[in-house]
C-alpha cells in the first residue's frame, strides 16, 4: 500500500490534479477553454473504448466477461438503493434529492476510471479490456433506480419516458466508449497501429491536462456552493469507501483478476459528474444540482483520484493475491 | 423610407439539456424560426455555475422573434416550466424590416 | 443621478461569410463602432442549421449602437440584401450614458 | 392569461480583465443575478480588435434583468468608469413572467 | 477489389465515419465542439501540405507534375459543364442552383482526399506527393465556371469581381495547404523529422475523430433537410461515379502511377462542402444552400468515403497495370 | 552567424511563423479558432515548465541557479526605466502610456522564449532547464516598476493594491509554469517518460501552428493601428536590441553557459503580450493598448523571432567562447 500510494503522488497525471486544486483555491484565473475540454474527454473516451475492444479482440469474449458485465448491471441498479438510504436518514435529503444523489453514485466516472487504469498498470496490475464494455454498461441503470426512486414525489409535467430511456441509452459518452468499442474489435492489434501515435502516446498527457482542468472545476464549484452541509460531505466520502469494498468484493467472488477487481471497485466507487447531472436536468429538475454535482465532483471525486484508487488497489491485492493480475 | 413593423423579441436563458424543449414550443406557436447563442457563465439564486459545461450544465440562449399574439402563446406554453427549471424570459418590441416573414 | 439619453441598439443576425458587408456599411453610415456575438445554431425557412460551421455556414450577430437617424440610415442601406442574403436586422430604443460618443 | 411586470435589462460590453469588477457591482446592487455571454470581435474608437483574445485584450457582454430602481443604482455605480475603462452599457424594458424574483 | 473494399471497412478511419453516421440517425446528442472540428481541419491540411511538399522535395518536379497540374485545373474548369447540364436537364434546377451546385462538383473535398490517400497506402499504391498540390490548385477554378453558367440569371446586387476572386485565392485551405506545401520543400526531410511526431504520427487519429463529426454532421444534415429531390440525390451518386471515372482515365492517359492516377479520379468525383458554400454565400446569394450542401456533404461525402475510393483504385489498377505505384 | 541565420528560415516553426504574417498582409481569412489558441498555448507552457523541471532534477539546484534567478529578476525590475526614458523622450508618449509600454519590455514573452530554445537546441547550445524558473520569475517584476512610474499620472478609482498583486503572482501563466515545473522535478525523468510522447514529440508541431496564429494576429493587428508612429516604430526594434546586449552581458558575467546566456539575453529582448496588457487593462486603463500591444505583439515579437534570437545567440558565443554549452 505505501508502495500504491506513493507512486500515485509521484505521477504526473495526479499531480495535474493537486495543480488545479490548488490554482483554484489559490483564486489564480488558469483555466482550460470548454471546447478543449470537451475535446479531451471524447478524446479519452475513443481512446479507452479502442484499447479495450482491441484487448478483447486479443483475448476473446469469454464467461468472466459475462459475469463481469452482468456483476457492474447489477451493483449500478442496486448501489442507489443503500446511497438512497443513507441520503434520507444521516443526510436528511427530501425525496427527490435523495434519488438524484443516489443515482449519480450508482453510476460510473469515466475519468476515475481511466486514471485507475494507469496506476494500476503502473503497479503491474492493469485491468482486463473487458472492464471498459463493463464500464459503459454501468453507466445507465442507476439513473432509472434512482428516478423510481424519487418518482413519487415528483411535481411537474412529467418528462416522457421513452424520450428519456433515449436520452440514457443515446447519450454521448456511451455512444462514443461502445462505438470505439467496437471498431477496436473490428480493427484489432493491426488496425489499431495506424491509430496508436495518437490514440495510445498521446493518453497520458492529454489525461494530465484534463485532470487539471478537473482540479480546477472541482476546487472552484466547492468554494462557490452553499448547498453542503457536513452530514452530505461525510457521506460523499463514505459511499466511495463503501461502495468500493461491496465491488471489490463483487469482482473477486466472481474470479475476476487482481487488476480487473480493482477496476469494478472504482467502478462502484466513482460517481458521475456528467452523463447523470444532465439526465436528472431534464427529468428531476426539481432536484438541486448544487447538491449533487458539489458531492460528486467536488468531493468524491478528488477522494476516489488520491485516496481511493490506492485503497481499493490494496484491497483488490488482498482478496485475490497480488500476482494474479497479467502484468 | 423603408417601412418597419413592431414585433416581440423573446429571449430565454435555458440549460442546455432544455433547449430542445424551448425550441419545440416556438415551433409549436407556429413561429417562423429561432437561434440559439451561446452563454458563459452566470450567477443565480444557486450560485454561480462556470467552469461546469463539461458536467452537462451549461445553459445557451434561444432568442425568437415573432408577432405579439404568438409571442404570447409561446410564454403561456413556456410559464409552467419557468421556474421548475430555472429558465429565464424576457420580451419586449422591436422594429423590424419585412415584418410579414414573422 | 446621472444623466441617459435614448439610441438605438440594431442587431443584425448574419452569415460569417457576410459580416464584412455589414460592418462597412455600419462604418459607412457614420456609427462609431460595433461588435460581434457568436452565434450556436438555428431554425429558419431553410430549415435547420447546426453543425455546418465547419462547412462556411455559420452565423453570427452584429450589434451596434447609433443615433435614431443613422440607425434609420443603415437599415435603409441593408434593407434590399436582407431577404436575398437571408439577414436578420431588429432593431429598439435603449438609454445609453455618455450619448454623445454615438 | 399569464401576467408579465415591466424590468430592465442592462447590457454591459466589458474587457474580460474587468468583468469581476462588473458582477460585484451587480452584487453591490442587491440584484439577484447575471450572464455573462461571449463575444467575439468589434470596432470601437480604438479601432478593431479581432483576434487578440490570445492577448487578454478579449470582451465579455454581462447582462442582468432587474428593477428600474436597482437599476439606475447600477448605472450610477458603473458610470465613473465607463469611459475610462471603455465599458458600453445600454438598458431597456423588457417584460418578465414571475417579477418577483428581480 | 475484393481486398480494397475489405480493407477500407476494417480501416479505424472509416469504422469512426460509420460510427458518427450511426449516431446521428440514432439521434444521440454525441458533438464535436465547433472549435476542435475547425483545429482539426487546419491540422490536417497543413500536415498533408507539408508531407506533399517534403515528397516533392525529395523527388523534384518534372514534367508529370506539370502535366498533372494542367490536368486538374482544365478537370476543375470543365467538370462543372457536365454537372450543370445533367443538374438542370434530369434534376429541374434552376440556373442558379444549377451553377451553384456543378461549382461544388468541379472543386474538391480535401478529407474525401486525404482519406483516399490512407486507405492507397494501405494498398501499397501511394500517390505521389506533388497530387497535393493538384488538390490545391483543383479547388477554385471550378467557382469560377460555376459563376459563369449562373450568372445571367443573377439579379442582386454584384459581388464586386475582384472582391470574389480574392475570396477565391486567398481562402483559408488553399493558403494553408499552399503555404504548407511550400514549407516542406523548404525545409525537406530533415526539417519534416523535427515535426513529423505531431504531423505524422498524430495524422491518422485526428482522421478518425474528424471524419467521426462528419459523419454526424451528414446525416443530421440529410435528416433536417427538406430540399432534396430523388433525382437530385441520384445525381449526387451518378456525378462522383461519372468524375471519377474520367479523372482516373485523364491520370492514366498523362502516364502518371496507379496511386497519382486513383488520386486524381478521386478529386474529380469528389466535391467540396467547405470553400465553395462558402463562395456561393457570397457571390450566389440565391441559390439554395439546402440543395447543395445536403448533395455534397450528405450524399457524394459518404458515397466516396464507403465506396468509390476503392472503385477509383480498382479502375486505376486495372488502367495503370498494379504495381507500377510505389509502395 | 550564417550558420544560425540560415538555420532560422529552414526552420518550419518559423516558416509557419512567415506564413501567417503573409496571409494576413495578403488578407486571406486564415484563421485559427481561439480555443485552440489558448490551448495551444496553455500545452505550450505546460511542457515547457515540465521539461525544465525535469531538468533541475536531473542537473539539481546549485549557486549558478540562483544567481541567474536574481540576474532575471534584477533585469525585469530595472529593464524598464531604460525603455521608460527612451519612450518619453524620443517616443514622446506621455507619462502613463510610457510607463504602460515600458512594462511591456521589462516582463518577457513565453513563445519567443521557446522558439529561441529550439533553435538554440538546434545549434548545439542548449539553454539550462532552469531557465524556464528564470523566465516565469521575469514575467511580472516589471509590472511593479511601470505601474510605479505611471503612478503619480493616474486619476481614476485605483485598483486596490493587494488585488493587483494578487492578479500578479497568481495569473495563469505564472502558476502554470511554476506548477508543471515543479511537478517535473516531483516526478523526474522517470515519471516524464509517460507523458514525453505528448509534451515532447508534439512541442514543435505545435508550437508550427501557434506561431501561424501569431503571425497572422501580428500582421492584423499592424495593419489596423492607427496608433502607431514611426518613433515607436523604431523604438520597438531599438528596445530588444539593447534590452538583449544587457541580457547577455548579464549572464555571461555571471558565468552562465553559452545557451542560458543566449537564453538570458532573448528573455530581455522580449517583450510581453499577454500577461502585462492584461495588468494594464486593470491598473492602467488610461494607457492605450493600441499603443502597447501594437509595439510588442507586431514589431518586437517578429524582430525577435526572424532576427534577434540568431542575433543574441551569436553575441552569445563571442561572449562565452562557442562549444561551453552542453549539446
Ligand atoms: N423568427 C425568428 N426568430 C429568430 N431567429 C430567426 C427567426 N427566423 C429565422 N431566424 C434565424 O435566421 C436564420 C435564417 O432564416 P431564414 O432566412 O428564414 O432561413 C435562421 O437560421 C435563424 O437562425
Ligand atoms: N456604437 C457602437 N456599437 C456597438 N459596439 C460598440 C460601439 N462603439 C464601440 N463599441 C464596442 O466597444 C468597444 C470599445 O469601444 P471604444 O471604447 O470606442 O474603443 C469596441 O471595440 C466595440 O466592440
Ligand atoms: N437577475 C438576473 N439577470 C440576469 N441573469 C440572471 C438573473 N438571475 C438569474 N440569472 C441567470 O439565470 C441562471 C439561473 O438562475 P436561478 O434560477 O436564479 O439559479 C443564473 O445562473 C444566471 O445565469
Ligand atoms: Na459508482
Ligand atoms: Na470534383
Ligand atoms: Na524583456
Amino acid at each position: 500500500m505505501d508502495v500504491t500510494a506513493f507512486q500515485t503522488f509521484t505521477s504526473p497525471v495526479v499531480l495535474f490534479f493537486i495543480l488545479g486544486l490548488l490554482a483554484a483555491f489559490a483564486r489564480s484565473d488558469l483555466a482550460i477553454p470548454e471546447a478543449l475540454a470537451k475535446g479531451m474527454s471524447l478524446y479519452l473516451m475513443a481512446a479507452i473504448g479502442l484499447k479495450g475492444g482491441v484487448a478483447v479482440s486479443k483475448s476473446g469474449l469469454d464467461v468472466t466477461v459475462i459475469l463481469a458485465l452482468a456483476a457492474g448491471i447489477a451493483a449500478s441498479f442496486l448501489l442507489p438503493l443503500i446511497a438512497y438510504a443513507v441520503l434520507k436518514g444521516f443526510g436528511r435529503l427530501d425525496q427527490v434529492n435523495a434519488g438524484a444523489v443516489a443515482a449519480h453514485y450508482g453510476s460510473v466516472s469515466v475519468v476515475t476510471f481511466v486514471t485507475a487504469v494507469e496506476i494500476y498498470e503502473l503497479r503491474g496490475t492493469p485491468p482486463g479490456g473487458f472492464m471498459v464494455a463493463v464500464m459503459a454498461a454501468m453507466e445507465t441503470p442507476a439513473i432509472l433506480t434512482g428516478l423510481l426512486l424519487a418518482r413519487s414525489a415528483m411535481k411537474t409535467r412529467q418528462q416522457k419516458t421513452s424520450e428519456l430511456l433515449h436520452e440514457v441509452f443515446f447519450n454521448a459518452s456511451v455512444v462514443l466508449l461502445l462505438g470505439a468499442f467496437l471498431i477496436g474489435m473490428i480493427t484489432g492489434p493491426s488496425g489499431f497501429d495506424d491509430v496508436a501515435p495518437f490514440f495510445e502516446a498521446g493518453f497520458k498527457g492529454v489525461l494530465c491536462l484534463f485532470l487539471l482542468d478537473m482540479g480546477l472545476i472541482a476546487a472552484r464549484r466547492i468554494m462557490d456552493t452553499q448547498a453542503l452541509t457536513w452530514r452530505l460531505g461525510a457521506i460523499a466520502i463514505a459511499l466511495p469507501l463503501v461502495n468500493g469494498l461491496i465491488g471489490t468484493l463483487l469482482g473477486a467472488g466472481i474470479g475476476l483478476d487482481t487488476g480487473s477487481t480493482a477496476a469494478l471497485g472504482i467502478l462502484c466507487a466513482s460517481a458521475s459528474y456528467i452523463a447523470v447531472p444532465a439526465a436528472m436536468r431534464l427529468a428531476l429538475p426539481e432536484a438541486d444540482p448544487g447538491i449533487y454535482l458539489t458531492m460528486s465532483l467536488s468531493i468524491t471525486f478528488p477522494f476516489n483520484i488520491l485516496v481511493n484508487i490506492g485503497l481499493v488497489a490494496t484491497f483488490a491485492d488482498a482478496l485475490t493475491g497480488r500476482g494474479v493480475g497479467l502484468p | 423610407m423603408i417601412e418597419t413593423v413592431i414585433r416581440k423579441r423573446i429571449e430565454v436563458l435555458t440549460d442546455t439539456a432544455l433547449v430542445n424543449r424551448v425550441t419545440s414550443a416556438i415551433d409549436e406557436a407556429g413561429i417562423t424560426g429561432w437561434t440559439v447563442t451561446p452563454v458563459q457563465s452566470g450567477k443565480g439564486r444557486e450560485g454561480r455555475w462556470r467552469e461546469e459545461r463539461v458536467m452537462g450544465t451549461d445553459k445557451v440562449l434561444v432568442l425568437t422573434i415573432a408577432s405579439q399574439e404568438k409571442a404570447m402563446a409561446l410564454a403561456e406554453d413556456l410559464a409552467p416550466i419557468l421556474s421548475t427549471h430555472g429558465l429565464l424570459l424576457t420580451m419586449w418590441d422591436v422594429e423590424v424590416i419585412r415584418g410579414d416573414r414573422f
